[in-house]
């Protein structure tokens, strides 16, 4: 009973923050509320057991993530942002697609049927601590991915200095 | 290397010398080259022709032409004795006038052009006559034809002559359209276009028809006729004669080389050379005498009324090529081939003369501007009145013998149209003696019509242009002693006189003719008659009443004018032939198939297509989220079909 | 126990809020938040199906996806900043330079 | 059928195709503004290709039909596609053509282009490779490539290079040969699948189709081979490209490329499908002929240089498709020695009409007049080019029309009488043009021209020596074809043996 209380608790509030989110005429509140968001998926995640990816969740994109859009929100003109409508004017018909979709799927989660478990139960996980055994895999499995994870990290540091970088002057 | 192959390539040598490295080194000494070489030609030619007379016959591949498949030809060479006749007769004329031309040529801009130009004809003459197969036959006939148009358009500023120059070609062209349809059906039946197996075979398939187009032909017929177009293009011959007097725009030594003396007369000896072909077909035979006798009157009565005096030395050109095509046409080979060759030297020396009398009056062509040049350039006046008096028939002189038996056998021979060819013959033989005459009388006598300026200018021309004329007036008047009739042998005691026909015979055969003596002595009488009474009543037109000709000409103005304007055939070519063509061309295949049908088609469909985008363009609205919504939408549609399928 | 099922609908609702601020936001801004947005919502349907699953290969998409959204967030707003510095505006309905 | 002669021990096939290419790779790195060093790299790479070309000319076995210099690797092995490459006595000549027009068209852009240099010349030898290539492949995958290949760089040439309405003629150029060849792709994808998965050019003809596939098959090459021709009713494309093309354009065109319509029936259409070759003579030669006539006489009343020799292709390659599908030796053989004519004449033709245009940039006849006068070795050479264009003997184009004519008049005689006209049409607009252009009086406009230079006489001289060559002595040339031609017309006559599988099929069915 007790797990599905706080289920229900973060359910409710993630649901909520979203709405929030994509619905305040600010951006700054929206990066606000979005904050929040991820705090609380991050609290999901811990009660999924996944204490290395709670922890990215909070360190990435709490950290830095929503600190960078929170700079470039301030960048821009946020005094005509409040004047203006918010949703563009065919947003019912957006909001019909969204709605379908929704039904869709939840419809298509009704008749899901899972494979056998595989071998990273719970139990083994907290015996050699999360971390340890994601590790584990994706330095060796995974090792590949990993590398070429840093690399695009590489190129989106340089393509974002390049791009955000004020044009130089041309020489003539 | 055979001694004879010297005869064509001294020419060509000449012309590739001069042609390459005139303009630079040569210039104002091609002449030297020119005629070394045809002289050269000339030496080899008299000496192939003392081998022939020993019966010493060549017949000898040089090297493959073309081979594909059966179809294989060869660059080769025949000497018989008709050959050796041409060689003869073409090398003499063109040297004589490659030494004619260095007076009459003399300070033209393009003096080493014209003597290549003269040097690449000798050569492709040479080539048409020696070939012992109809492809390189063909090969000297279209070099000749080429060489002809660039002479006639030798003064190419000169739009009347480049134009002139342009219309020979394409004229031609027709000509030899049937020519080469000729060959290739010649090679489909016999495989093979060499003429000695060709010539051996054509006994066997002479009786076949053919399909042709869809009609049932006779297959001597059908080659027959289709080497004739050929000839007459080339002899220019009606209906294809409109080109030969426009081509008196070139320089008058090509006049009197190319369209007097050789190549004019290639028809003439291509019909001899296919004679085999055209024995064996009565039709073919009748339709050459027809068309040369009618040329021959339709030319002599142009010849008449024109003032040019080029164009009517052409007209008479005209008729007497019809009288060989005649003389071939009632199977008188032989006598044909002897007025060409007689034919050669007296036209020849008309048109030199001719020239004489342009170079005296700086270029000026009109009768009616001459008169009295006869104290002025004695020696052109001779050897013309002379020339004249040959082609007239004149009993002793070289034209006589020839058209005396032209006559003589058509009116004797076998041909159904014999009799008729030989009256339109003899009449043509009184009109010739006319105008000939006319254009002597009002050029040499009476009273200078000219202007002072003009009058002050006459002289007589320089040796070099003087000398080839008394040698061609040796010619006018001798040439005709290889073949004195045997009627006329008899009486002055030479046995065999007729040499000339016995030389011909084993290429030619010997043409039947059955008649009696006395016929043969009326005949001849009456076409000395004829001769002499046109001279006479020439004599009486322009020398005595002057008044005559100018009164008739206003009484019957409307025959006048037909006649003045060459029976209007130039004017009836362009608007059936030229001008539809043309405006085909600019209106229906320009105007409608291009631009209309294939355009509309071709550019119809995409211009639909961009019609059919303009519509659809607006569903791109350029806003992102209208696209995402859209793919929004297609995950939607696919998801609920794989689920609720 | 907490069912499977309950985390995935969780998921789906807050994709398809994402989903519609994608759709309807006139703020360049919102809509790159908005698929962030959307990138959370699978998050949490991977980590949980890892746990039910018992499988760690989940988590490291997740940690891909983690990986990958820092770099999109970055040129993302670069090209943001980029596009206001030549059109100064954020709104994307003022720029349909892609109109038919 | 996998008979491999004459190997010279080095692949001189794959040199040639790709030397092209290195070299347009190597003028990647020079720099844009040495313009000199450009052009003479260009030109000594195309001349380095041309006499490694010569062997083919020196060495070709002329005793066999089979493939010659045979190259085979592996290439995309899970499609089966292979790198294929050879030459038979079809192909050999227009390889040698290609290069010799290539290092011609190098020395006319010489000066005339000015602009983007290094982009032009890199076209001109990427085209060549393709050229080349396209002649040589032996597996359709290959051959394709090539054939899409040489449209880009000739898509550049006239749409950067060209005239004024340059973009249209481009465009128009572009999908004229592109919805052509696409309907040949899927030809080749049904031939492919029908024949177990090969695209192995070779081992294709030697197969049996039934009768109604390769009648389908047979269209669907067409389109792609007669807009390349360009046969009559798909040649409007023509006259724009050549007209708007800058000279080197016009030439290669006029050369190479629209020969490849012409090899492309021979080589393919003939040979692997002969029944519906067979049964669509009449069809083709009706095609022919009108093209023959239909292009001369339009000729008549142009007014544009380029245009007026666009038309005489599509009467003279009329010549071409009519003396390949008269299914003879003879006219299949002048075919193919006609299409190396009309490469040469008419490239020719155009290359003086860009040495005239490079100094008076008009186009129209009504400009020219006396030219004669000023520029008497080009007037003559032009004149020697007129020649060989209207088939006077002793130049190449006699031989060709005669054997055209002769083989067209042995099959249907018809089409040997109604192509023999399209000569004497031809002798009318050539002429003309000639007369226009040359003699008459001297228009101001071009009076003060200069002759031309030495190194306009450099690329004029190769073509009038070829022109006397093959005029006076063909059989070096027709000797290449010999066994090649026979070789193809028995397969052609004698049939795929689809007559005796269909009997087969009749006498299953009886039982």
């Amino acid at each position: 009973m007790l797990p599905k209380l706080f289920f229900g608790y973060y359910a409710v509030v993630i649901i909520v923050l979203s709405l929030l989110v994509v619905t305040r005429k600010n951006p700054v509140h929206s990066v606000m509320w979005m904050l929040l968001l991820f705090f609380h998926i991050a609290g999901l995640y811990l009660f999924l057991n996944a204490e290395f990816i709670a922890a990215i969740q909070i360190i990435v994109y709490a950290g830095a993530i929503l600190v960078l859009f929170l700079f470039v929100v301030l960048l821009l003109n946020l005094r005509e942002e409040l004047l203006i409508e918010r949703f563009i004017g065919t947003w019912p018909t957006a909001l019909v697609i969204s709605v379908s979709l929704l039904i869709l799927v939840i419809r298509a989660i009704q008749d899901m049927a899972l494979a056998p478990p595989g071998n990273h139960s719970v139990d083994a996980i907290q015996a050699e601590t999360h971390t340890v055994a994601l590790g584990k895999i994706l330095y060796t499995d995974y090792l590949f991915p990993f590398e070429i994870a840093s690399v695009v990290l590489l190129i989106a540091i340089i393509g974002a200095l390049v791009l955000a970088k004020r044009k130089m002057r041309s020489p003539q | 290397m055979n001694y004879y192959l010297l005869i064509p390539f001294l020419p060509l040598t000449a012309f590739l010398i001069n042609i390459l490295f005139g303009k630079k080194y040569v210039q104002e000494r091609a002449h030297w080259v020119s005629i070394l070489a045809v002289a050269g030609s000339w030496i080899v030619a008299v000496f192939t022709l003392l081998k022939v007379l020993k019966g010493e016959t060549v017949n000898e591949d040089l090297y493959t032409w073309v081979l594909s498949g059966t179809f294989e030809v060869s660059v080769g060479f025949l000497i018989d004795q008709l050959t050796t006749v041409m060689l003869i007769v073409v090398t003499t004329c063109s040297t004589l006038i490659h030494i004619y031309s260095v007076g009459y040529m003399h300070g033209d801009k393009g003096y080493y052009r014209f003597f290549a130009y003269l040097s690449l004809f000798t050569f492709c003459m040479l080539m048409l006559v020696m070939a012992n197969n109809f492809l390189q036959l063909y090969f000297g006939w279209e070099g000749v034809g080429l060489c002809s148009y660039f002479l006639i358009g030798y003064y190419f500023n000169k739009k009347s002559a480049s134009d002139a120059g342009k219309k020979a070609f394409i004229v031609n062209r027709f000509g030899d359209f049937g020519f080469g349809l000729g060959i290739i059906v010649i090679f489909l039946t016999f495989g093979t276009i060499y003429y000695e197996p060709v010539f051996t075979q054509i006994g066997g398939v002479a009786a076949q028809t053919i399909s042709f187009l869809g009609y049932e032909v006779n297959l001597a017929t059908l080659i027959a006729l289709l080497l004739f177009c050929g000839a007459i293009g080339k002899s220019a011959q009606m209906p294809l004669h409109v080109w030969l007097p426009d081509a008196m725009e070139g320089p008058t030594p090509v006049s009197a080389l190319i369209h007097a003396a050789t190549m004019v007369t290639a028809g003439v000896f291509l019909l001899a050379r296919c004679s085999p072909i055209f024995s064996l077909s009565e039709p073919a035979m009748v339709v050459a005498a027809l068309i040369g006798a009618i040329t021959s009157i339709f030319a002599a009565t142009i010849a008449l009324v024109q003032n040019d005096i080029k164009r009517i030395i052409a007209y008479s050109t005209l008729s007497q090529l019809g009288y060989m095509f005649l003389a071939c046409g009632v199977g008188a080979y032989t006598a044909g081939i002897f007025h060409l060759y007689t034919h050669a030297f007296f036209k020849a020396l008309l048109f030199l003369c001719a020239g004489s009398v342009m170079h005296a009056m700086a270029g000026e062509l009109d009768l009616q501007k001459m008169g009295g040049l006869k104290k002025y350039m004695p020696v052109t006046y001779a050897t013309m009145f002379i020339a004249s008096l040959s082609i007239s028939g004149v009993p002793g002189l070289a034209g006589f013998f020839s058209k005396d038996e032209i006559l003589w056998l058509a009116y004797a021979g076998p041909s159904p149209v014999g009799k008729f060819v030989w009256a339109i013959g003899t009449i043509v033989a009184f009109l010739t003696a006319f105008y000939s005459f006319r254009l002597i009388f009002l050029t040499f006598h009476g009273e200078f019509r000219g202007t002072q300026k003009q009058e002050h200018h006459l002289h007589e021309s320089p040796k070099s242009m003087t000398v080839p004329l008394m040698l061609l007036t040796i010619g006018a008047v001798a040439s005709g002693w290889v073949g004195i009739p045997n009627l006329l042998g008899e009486v002055i005691g030479i046995e065999h006189s007729n040499w000339f026909s016995g030389f011909m015979n084993p290429v030619l055969g010997h043409p039947e003719a059955h008649g009696t003596h006395a016929e043969e002595w009326m005949l001849m009488g009456i076409s000395v008659l004829a001769g002499l009474g046109g001279i006479g009543l020439a004599a009486v037109f322009y020398l005595g009443r002057r008044s005559i000709p100018v009164l008739l000409a206003q009484k019957f103005g409307f025959i006048y004018r037909i006649l003045w304007n060459k029976y209007y055939v130039d004017e009836l070519y362009s608007h059936t032939i030229v001008r539809p063509t043309l405006w085909i061309s600019q209106n229906i295949l320009m105007g409608i198939t291009d631009a209309k049908i294939i355009e509309l088609i071709v550019n119809g469909v995409p211009r639909a297509i961009g019609g059919v985008s303009q519509h659809l363009r607006k569903v791109q609205t350029g806003l992102l989220q209208h696209y995402a919504a859209i793919m929004a939408t297609g995950a939607l549609i696919i998801g609920a079909w794989i689920l609720l399928r | 126990m907490v069912p499977l099922n309950w985390y995935l609908m969780l998921s789906t609702v807050v994709f398809m809020i994402g989903v519609f601020g994608f759709l309807t936001r006139k703020n360049i801004i919102i809509m790159f938040i908005s698929v962030e947005l959307m990138l959370n919502a699978v998050n949490i349907s991977l980590v949980s199906f890892s746990h039910f699953l018992q499988d760690l290969r989940g988590h490291i998409l997740v940690f891909f996806i983690i990986t990958v959204a820092a770099a999109e967030a970055a040129i993302g707003l670069a090209l943001i900043i980029a596009l206001f510095r030549n059109k100064t505006t954020a709104h994307v309905d003022e720029m349909t330079e892609m109109k038919g | 059928m996998e008979h491999i002669t004459n190997n010279l021990g080095y692949p001189i096939l794959s040199t040639l195709i790709f030397l092209p290419i290195a070299g347009a790779v190597l003028l990647l790195f020079i720099r844009r503004s040495n313009g000199t060093l450009i052009k003479w790299i260009s030109f000594i790479v195309s001349v380095i290709t041309f006499i490694l070309s010569m062997p083919l000319f020196t060495h070709f076995d002329k005793s066999t039909y089979t493939m010659q210099f045979v190259e085979k690797h592996a290439w995309i092995p899970s499609w089966n596609v292979m790198y294929y490459v050879g030459l038979d006595g079809i192909s050999v000549l227009f390889v040698l053509l290609s290069t010799l027009v290539t290092i011609l068209c190098v020395l006319i852009s010489w000066e005339a282009i000015r602009e983007k240099t290094k982009e032009f010349y890199i076209s001109i030898l990427i085209m060549e490779g393709a050229m080349i290539g396209v002649f040589c492949a032996l597996d359709f995958m290959l051959f394709y490539l090539f054939w899409e290949a040489m449209l880009i760089p000739m898509y550049l040439l006239i749409g950067v290079w060209g005239g004024p309405k340059r973009i249209y003629a481009a465009v128009k150029f572009f999908l004229f040969t592109l919805v052509g060849s696409v309907l040949m792709l899927v030809g080749i994808v049904v031939l492919y699948f029908y024949a177990g998965k090969t695209f192995n050019i070779l081992e294709l003809m030697s197969m049996t189709y039934p009768y109604t596939m390769q009648v389908w098959l047979f269209w669907a090459f067409f389109a792609a081979f007669a807009v390349k021709v360009p046969m009559f009713p798909v040649h409007t494309w023509l006259p724009d490209a050549h007209t708007e093309a800058p000279t080197a354009g016009s030439v290669i065109l006029a050369a190479v490329l629209i020969k490849m319509g012409a090899y492309g029936f021979l080589r393919f259409s003939l040979p692997l499908f002969p029944e519906a070759s067979k049964a669509m003579t009449p069809a083709m030669l009706v095609l022919s002929v009108v093209a023959i006539v239909y292009g001369a006489v339009i000729c008549l009343m142009q007014t544009d240089l380029k245009r007026l020799i666009a038309y005489s292709s599509v009467s003279h390659m009329g010549f071409v498709t009519l003396g390949i599908f008269t299914l003879n030796t003879q006219g299949v053989e002048g075919g193919i020695l006609q299409m190396i004519n009309h490469g040469i004449v008419t490239g020719a033709l155009f290359l003086s009409i860009g040495i005239i245009y490079e100094r008076t940039h008009t186009r129209k006849i009504a400009d020219y007049g006396g030219v004669a006068t000023v520029m008497p070795v080009y007037a003559a050479a032009f004149m020697v080019f007129t020649l060989a264009s209207i088939g006077l003997p002793a130049t190449n184009g006699f031989i060709g029309e005669f054997l055209i004519i002769l083989g067209g008049f042995a099959a249907r005689q018809w089409a040997g009488v109604l192509a023999a006209t399209g000569i004497i049409i031809g002798a009318g607009y050539m002429l003309w043009l000639y007369q226009r252009v040359f003699f008459m009086e001297v228009n101001p406009k071009v009076a003060e021209l200069s002759d031309i230079n030495g190194r306009e006489f450099l690329a004029l001289i190769p073509m009038i020596i070829l022109i006397f060559w093959i005029g006076v002595y063909p059989t070096p040339f027709l000797g290449f074809m010999h066994e090649t031609v026979s070789h193809l017309l028995e397969r052609v006559n004698t049939g795929s043996g689809m007559e005796i599988e269909m009997a087969k099929q009749i006498i299953e069915s009886i039982k």
